[in-house]
């Protein structure tokens, strides 16, 4: 640790795991509602356990970028933090709004109260003071960080980062907004769902990668920050009209048809770049850095982007495919892992890359944590092609057929039990990275050859 | 030699590229609204009561299970053609009726079933649920769904 | 990229500038495929609303910008020995821009006259997004020059020129299969 | 590109916007020749534009590309414009 501040993100890290936790055991849950749909439905309706499982996600997803970026603006910006007090009072304020959230939706209190009651909004369902909290704690944020890039050394990685987050803190504001019109609500919630994910966290993905292959690979920061730049224009050259992909439908015109087709047809480019990006600088890198399990993480977060983000969502993008396959498990397979292979993987990379650090012990090899990796990963892969099959079967009886909805759900149950089974997957992969993080303090297991390659 | 790229130049073209699809983007958005406005949503009324009855959709979190205009948690059925699939697209006491009978029987209790909540709702709350519906069905959604499954 | 000699090295002007270049060859040519696969649904339906078009403007246009693209050509070239006469052709450049934008502009109001819109039909729908879509690239390329008459170097120069000459080359696919195609 | 090349450049391209106008003005409504024809005129243009304008004419492998991309292009939009022939 070179600045005593980068401290701080240990301990963002560390509420990003605990949230990651919960957010996989609320998955496991759901899932397990979808193969058993009494289990406690009096109790824990899946609308609730649902909104805890992506809620939970968005909030450690944010815990992790802000993390990152208090661990590597100080190392780009050469200076420390500008105020470590405010950073933990924004880490209080977030907290507090992720408790005040849990409780909310579960107990369902306030019910109906414009500011203490929850707002039904998909993934943006947070009580309005919570919302509130949350742009207090953006402000702070960037007030914080930005005043340190802005004092130090200015650099392409912390300029993108900065984008991104700038970009993701503005676009929220627009939670705010909630038009009795249904269609323009809709219109308007994309500027927030779609924008993020494939606009503003595409940059923040880009420059945290950028940020470890410039560490793990040691090849120059000048080719990095080119392909850097390279891969964040093609990402919002094509992300920004191609928001229009989720325009076909909801009562905007037809127009969008074309431009959403078209241009989140390039959507692939960047997530493309990004591979082949991070394996050239590997290839390229002469540095053979002992944290092999962060370099595993970003390679696998380049890879399981390009195939979850990329080439997923390809496959439903086109304005007459997606026609039929519009809100079916083929939406759900997509999401899963377009969501564990950009944002996931990469949070996971860096927290990787940084306990180590952060916490003054060797970064050995981690078989652990790559044996987590190859868990979580091949569980959700699993999952995308089981939600795959079932969005395939459901498309066609239900869009072509015109088959009752309830009756098609009942009839692909058996990949519900295999989705479920691969989640299971999942969590213990989850726990088991949880784990390696924190508890082990010296080798393990004493890393084979086999793993060795797998690293490299 | 001569650099082949500059950071700069790379540095420009991506602000710059991103102010032009930021502003296209916004250009075709202003253009959007009033299409919305004044064509696709045009077909029925936006009373206080569907305004009221879209609230009423969003406290119970709705969107959690089912998927309104294919968006939401596909864990339940569709609901923007649901008055339409019930046949009481042009009826709206018939629209109050049936979901007011459909809300009071959950949840069913049927083992191996899905179970919707039971919500609780008022009379005046599922009248405005189901005026909220009964205007949703009349969104010009590009002939989506393809059809009355949803 | 920059510690090793490649086949790049011959490209003139910025790499960056040819990832753009490349990209909106890619966009305007999925346009132009995804609007003649349209058409072959409907030839009569298109061939009807094209006769709608004006194609002396768009003719007049071709050449316009053709213009236009050689004094910026020209304007790069100037730049080494007169910095007044780089700014010259440059001017130029951008008269020929604005006359470009002129026409277009009088296209369109003959079609608004006329109650013709984006979602009037497929046809129209293609013809206002990819010749809009092109008028608005004019219109960022008219910024570039204003902003290069003052911050021109070299580099820049050979890079606005270019974004310049894309904006030409797609006109000159885009006008034959939008305006004569049928 | 030279000053010279430039203007040869520009002379070309009006003779071929020309040529094309002229073409449309003598065949106004015939199909398949007509269409060919301005479809090559125009991947003609952008030849020009290429080499001369963009300066390609000094780095052959990727006016090579391009050509490449402009041949397959047209070719597509000829195929798709002969498609209700076929139907």
């Amino acid at each position: 640790m070179k600045y005593q501040t980068q401290k701080i993100a240990y301990w963002y890290f560390l509420a990003a795991m605990a949230v990651f936790a919960v957010q996989v055991l609320g998955g496991l849950w759901a899932g397990w509602i979808y193969v058993s749909p009494n289990f406690l439905s009096e109790l824990m309706p899946f609308n609730i356990v649902r909104m805890l499982h992506t809620n939970a996600l968005i909030v450690w997803l944010l815990l992790g970028f802000f993390g990152a970026a208090y661990f590597l603006v100080p190392e780009e910006a050469e200076r420390e933090m500008h105020s470590p007090m405010l950073a933990y009072i924004q880490l209080g304020i977030l907290l507090l709004g992720t408790a005040g959230a849990v409780v909310t939706y579960t107990f369902d209190l306030f019910h109906g109260n414009w500011l203490l009651g929850m707002e039904g909004r998909e993934f943006i369902e947070q009580p309005v003071w919570v919302k509130v909290g949350i742009v207090v704690a953006a402000l702070i944020f960037l007030y914080n960080v930005s005043l340190t890039v802005l004092k130090g050394r200015k650099t392409a990685i912390t300029n993108v980062l900065l984008l991104g987050l700038w970009g993701l803190a503005l676009l929220f504001l627009f939670a705010f907004y909630n038009p009795a019109n249904l269609s323009l609500d809709k219109m308007f919630w994309w500027y927030i769902v779609h924008l993020w994910v494939e606009g503003t966290w595409e940059l923040v993905m880009a420059s945290i990668l950028a940020f470890l292959l410039l560490k793990l690979t040691g090849v120059d920061r000048e080719i990095i920050e080119k392909w850097l730049y390279i891969i964040v224009a093609t990402a919002l050259f094509s992300g920004i009209l191609g928001t229009g992909h989720h325009y076909y439908w909801i009562g905007l015109p037809s127009y969008w048809q074309w431009i959403g087709s078209i241009f989140s047809t390039l959507e692939v480019i960047p997530f493309f770049a990004m591979m082949s990006f991070s394996f050239v600088m590997v290839w390229k890198g002469k540095r053979d850095h002992p944290n092999k399990a962060a370099l595993l993480w970003a390679l696998g977060a380049a890879t399981v982007a390009f195939f979850g983000a990329g080439v997923w969502g390809f496959l439903h993008t086109l304005h007459g495919v997606n026609y039929y396959t519009h809100g079916t498990q083929i939406t759900a397979a997509h999401g899963h892992l377009a969501f564990f292979g950009a944002y996931v993987s990469v949070n996971l990379a860096i927290i990787t890359y940084a306990m180590p650090i952060l916490r003054g012990r060797d970064p050995y090899n981690q078989v652990l944590n790559m044996a987590s990796f190859w868990l979580m990963t091949g569980g959700m892969s699993f999952m995308t092609f089981v939600l795959t099959f079932a969005g395939t079967v459901q498309t066609h009886m239900q869009r072509v057929l015109g088959e009752n909805f309830m009756e098609i759900q009942e009839g692909v149950h058996l990949f519900f039990i295999m989705r479920w089974v691969s989640g299971l997957a999942v969590v213990i992969g989850a726990i088991l990275f949880i784990y390696a993080q924190l508890v082990p303090r010296r080798e393990i297991i004493e890393p084979t050859d086999q793993y060795e390659s797998e690293g490299a | 030699m001569r650099e082949v790229m500059t950071k700069t130049m790379a540095r420009n073209v991506f602000y710059g590229g991103s102010l032009f699809f930021i502003v296209v983007f916004l250009i075709l958005s202003a253009h959007s609204v009033r299409y919305v406005v004044t064509k696709s949503t045009a077909n029925a009324e936006l009373t206080e009561s569907v305004a009221r009855g879209k609230h009423v959709w969003e406290k119970n979190a709705c969107i959690n299970c089912h998927t309104l205009m294919g968006e939401g948690a596909y864990f339940a059925p569709e609901l923007q053609n649901v008055m339409s699939r019930w046949g009481v697209a042009d009826d709206p006491e018939a629209a109050f009726e049936v979901l007011k009978g459909w809300m009071e029987a959950q949840p069913t209790g049927i083992e191996g079933r899905r179970q919707m909540p039971q919500f609780n709702l008022s009379d005046e709350q599922i009248r405005e649920l189901a005026d909220f519906f009964l205007w949703v069905n009349q969104i010009d959604a590009q002939g989506w769904p393809p059809n009355e499954a949803g | 990229m920059t510690d090793q000699t490649s086949v790049l090295d011959e490209l003139p002007g910025d790499l960056m500038i040819w990832v753009l270049i490349v990209s909106e060859l890619l966009v305007f040519g999925a346009g132009l495929l995804a609007f003649l696969g349209m058409r072959a649904m409907d030839p009569a339906g298109f061939a009807a609303d094209q006769a709608a078009l004006n194609r002396v403007a768009g003719a007049a246009n071709t050449i316009v910008l053709v213009t236009s693209g050689y004094c910026a050509a020209r304007a790069v070239n100037a730049f080494d020995h007169s910095l007044r006469a780089m700014r010259l052709w440059l001017a130029a450049a951008m008269g020929f821009g604005i006359v470009f934008l002129v026409v277009k502009w009088y296209e369109y109001a003959e079609k608004a006259r006329h109650g013709i819109g984006i979602e009037t039909s497929d046809f129209f729908t293609f013809y206002y997004l990819l010749t809009g879509f092109h008028a608005l690239h004019v219109v960022a390329g008219l910024i570039i020059f204003a902003l290069l008459m003052r911050w021109g170097t070299h580099r820049n120069l050979e890079a606005g020129a270019a974004f310049w000459h894309m904006v030409d080359l797609v006109w000159v696919l885009l006008f034959p299969i939008i305006y004569l195609v049928h | 590109m030279s000053n010279t090349i430039l203007t040869r450049a520009l002379v070309l391209l009006i003779a071929l916007s020309m040529a094309t106008t002229a073409f449309a003005g003598v065949l106004p409504d015939a199909g398949e020749v007509f269409v060919l024809t301005v479809l090559v005129l125009s991947g003609l243009k952008s030849f020009v534009i290429l080499s001369d304008y963009l300066g390609l004419r000094q780095a052959p492998t990727f006016r090579g590309g391009f050509t490449a991309f402009l041949v397959g292009f047209l070719g597509l939009a000829a195929l798709l414009y002969a498609l209700p022939f076929a139907m």
